[in-house]
């Protein structure tokens, strides 16, 4: 048995989204200190409302999956919906990841809370679900 | 579909031949070693054939080796031993910070007993300065502990040169031979050590079994207590069919080690130029000539090391992003980090071992898809060259 | 000639069916289990079973046990553990006079860095009075260790007793539990023990693989240092191919326990009567109730034990004079003589243990061998009944 | 192979001598605290030679054998030539013990001294290789 299930699998050698959008109005990047991975996520924001995205992520085979399924999962929602997403729906969704790789999916929460942050400010949206959010402080992770 | 095996680094299969040794000794010849009848007494010789085994492959006395459960055994016994037994003459260690954990984690373990322990540092090569060993070395030094070869880069350290100092200085020398065995021609008393640890499992022996070469006349203290085994240093009824294919194992090392050498590190090279003609953007981690044959350590520039583990996973081929025993946790290599690597680049590292059952057909396969897997995670990532993401801005 | 092997206590020989489960994972399957591929998934799997194999033997939850190379690394992992954990609470251990060496010197070492221990005595029949634990008890015990049965005469200590009074005081309780597993039913909830350890080569699996149980929530320090295996607590690449012959040992040792312990127990018995009807003046030590199914420990007055063990031998016969690490040893029992046995009749005594390969023909045939030797080495000796020369009287 | 040679067993297996000579005329015990070994041995003596021996050994293989060539090699031997016996005779004669076993035949040498050294006693001989033997005292034996 390997560490991952079929469809953690299928998202990591099928990742759906994969790029940048060439008309994304929203960028976010993060990175995580500990495991070392990157992951920059674009959208395409119209009437508060996702209507595309992609990525492009530097990680393990659970950052990779989380993002894609986390790209699927976005589209369609509207910002508020969006910001709601944490890392453990990513999780639910492909069915589970392994205990010390959950930290992993972490990334993709908050390279969209990213993209959404920057949105806002650039467009002077008050957001629910920011509040306290910056995404140039340290980021602090429970090393497990 | 068979797998196809890079990772000899982090263990070997068992050969037949080795295994076909050690059968008779599960069933049949299954006596207790310290009894006093036949099979005792045939157990008790199996091992001690195996002793001379082991010994002769590294110009040891028979009774210089001393059976343990592992390399991992084996480097705390010596560390612990020899630091116990010498408090009252000084209370510093020197070693590395490219040693394997088993090392490392013991050297902590002492710090909290009082030892004060000095790490050196490494070349950009993953190569220890023996000027910095010496300069380390205070009247309150009582052992330096240097690997032969690491594990994770390959590369072999100036054993013998080290080993002059330690004795100029009076200073207990152990080495870390784990990786180095079977793979390099030893002789422990040109090389100078007092001590050095070795583990059957990566000599195509099985696991679970090792040894610690004592200098005859080099007293430590035991870690394990119990019965009179192993001339009353190490205690617990002996793993004897471990022993014996340690033996075995090390007798066929001996047997064919310039074959073994020359195969191994042909097949390495091969393998470096059909990668570097196919795939841009790579490089060895590592000095390439003071190197184990079989040690190939490279970066794919952009690439995260565990995705591309698993995508060759996927395709039936084995490497390591490092030491097997940290694979599983997930934290970035202290052997790069050691050699100044920046952090990204750490985790762009792949570990390739080729060993004795590797072929160029297996080889040609893995480069095949290491092409097409390659750019397939280059595509996926932030951090292409052309993308305009610089990696270092944001890996904090 | 076929060894008749009456020393199970000792050592056994690997089932056929333990050695079958082991044998891909030499050659085959030989990932190392923390590797993060194909072939090292299935080793972790294949570890992952035994561990459950083995906890379903004694009661226990899979991750309450730990593998270690043996019996002997178990015991001092539970005693050194416990005691360096607990230095700031106390310095005293209880343990007994027939434990195991393992056990025994593994204190001994303690003694050295400021522990105190008590050495209990035993009653004339080989059993700790739970009483004499409870008033040994000081404000600065931090460890009570006492076998679950002995290797030497087979006596089965009141574990649950001594556990309920451990409890009560809140005091960690360690067992040694070597010779009762697959013995005797034990579960460890029952009992009340916090540790327990266990070896494989006495319930037919491989020698140089063993386990320690450690209740979940225990913290005890590690003794070995390195890579993050066993759960961070037991450092070193695992002995894969011991550990999954462990698990098939423990899975064949609860399948077949009620019925081993019949069969064995029934031969044992028969034994007794028959050397009890052929040879006279002999007799048993150690309670025969309270015992293992296949222990029988017998003083044959006037005759020396190692030239009976000798003759023995010559017929091909297996048996011992105690605990095979001190057999070679040449030193009274401490067993015995914890039980204020004389020390001719400690030399007189020999450990006959009878095992699932054992057979009513085997028996009988060394009941004939018993009754020529000793015999014969009865002429010899110059402690015969008849004969003036009164032993105590010489031995001094 | 065995821990003893053939010669050792030859004589383990079939001790010569055994028993206690009827009509004796020194008689010697001695017993080893450390191996709980205890050795008779019975000499007749006459005209200052040992003309017949016996023994019986409660011990090892190799205290056993050590005493049967013990017995052999005193008979035919003047008192004086007897004393100059050692465990090493006996040894070397068996050709060669374990090395921890070499000191069970220490029993058969202190057996004979002490049968000669109670006859010397007895018929008033002064006999050079008993100065300072003293069956008696607490014999110190090495540990190895
Ligand atoms: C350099 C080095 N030292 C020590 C060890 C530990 O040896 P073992 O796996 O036998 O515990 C290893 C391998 O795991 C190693 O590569
Ligand atoms: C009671 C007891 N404890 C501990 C041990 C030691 O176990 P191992 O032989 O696996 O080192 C033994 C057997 O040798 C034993 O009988």
């Amino acid at each position: 048995m390997g560490m991952y299930n079929e469809k953690v699998m299928d998202h990591f050698t099928n990742p759906r989204n994969v790029g940048t959008l060439e008309d994304s109005n929203a960028i976010g990047t993060f990175g995580s200190p500990v495991c070392g991975d990157m992951m920059e996520i674009s959208l395409k924001i119209e009437n508060n409302v996702i209507v595309d995205a992609k990525f492009r992520t530097f990680g393990c085979g659970s950052a990779i999956a989380s993002s894609s399924v986390a790209t699927e999962m976005v589209k369609g929602k509207t910002l508020e919906e969006a910001l709601k997403l944490t890392n453990q729906n990513f999780v639910d969704e492909l069915g589970g990841l392994p205990g010390a790789k959950i930290h992993c999916s972490v990334l993709s929460e908050q390279a969209i809370k990213t993209a959404i942050y920057k949105y806002a400010k650039e467009n002077g949206l008050d957001l629910p679900g920011l509040e306290g959010f910056d995404p140039d402080a340290e980021f602090d992770h429970d090393e497990e | 579909m068979k797998p196809i095996y890079l990772d000899y680094s982090a263990t070997t299969p068992v050969k037949q031949e080795v295994l076909d040794a050690m059968i008779p000794y599960f069933t049949e010849k299954f006596g207790n070693p310290s009894s006093l009848y036949g099979i005792g007494f045939a157990s008790k010789d199996a091992i001690e054939l195996a002793r001379s085994q082991v010994a002769a492959l590294i110009g040891a006395e028979d009774r210089e080796i001393y059976f343990t459960s592992g390399g991992t055994e084996a480097d705390n016994w010596a560390v612990i031993g020899a630091a116990r037994s010498r408090k009252n003459k000084g209370n510093h260690i020197i070693t590395t910070k490219i040693e394997h954990h088993a090392l490392l984690h013991t050297c902590k373990a002492l710090e909290k007993e009082g030892f004060v322990v000095t790490y050196l540092d490494v070349d950009d090569n993953g190569i220890v300065d023996p000027a910095q060993v010496k300069n380390a070395i205070t009247d309150q030094t009582i052992l330096i502990s240097v690997m032969f070869a690491n594990n994770e880069i390959g590369t072999l350290q100036p054993i013998a040169e080290i080993g002059a100092i330690a004795k100029e200085n009076g200073i207990l020398f152990h080495s870390d031979g784990v990786q180095a065995l079977g793979n390099v021609d030893i002789d422990v008393r040109s090389a100078g050590v007092d001590m050095m640890s070795m583990s059957a499992h990566k000599i195509y022996g099985p696991k679970g079994i090792g040894a610690l070469y004592i200098r005859k006349g080099v007293v430590i203290e035991n870690i394990l207590f119990g019965g009179g085994q192993e001339n009353k240093r190490r205690a617990g009824t002996e793993n004897l069919t471990g022993i014996v294919g340690f033996g075995k194992a090390a007798e066929l090392a001996g047997k064919n080690l310039n074959d073994h050498i020359k195969q191994v590190r042909d097949l390495r090279n091969y393998f470096l130029e059909q990668i570097r003609s196919r795939i841009d953007d790579i490089s060895v981690n590592g000095d390439l000539e003071k190197r184990l044959p079989g040690n190939l350590n490279l970066i794919f520039n952009y690439v995260e090391g565990e995705a591309l583990l698993l995508h060759l996973d996927i395709r039936g081929i084995c490497a390591s992003t490092g030491s097997a025993c940290s694979s599983a946790s997930f934290s970035p290599s202290h052997v790069l980090s050691a050699m100044g690597l920046p952090l990204e680049k750490v985790y762009s590292s792949l570990r390739f071992t080729v060993g004795d059952f590797t072929t160029k057909e297996d080889l040609d396969l893995v480069v095949a898809s290491l092409v097409e897997i390659v750019s397939k995670l280059r595509e996926l990532s932030p951090f292409d060259k052309d993308h305009r993401m610089q990696s270092t801005q944001v890996l904090r």
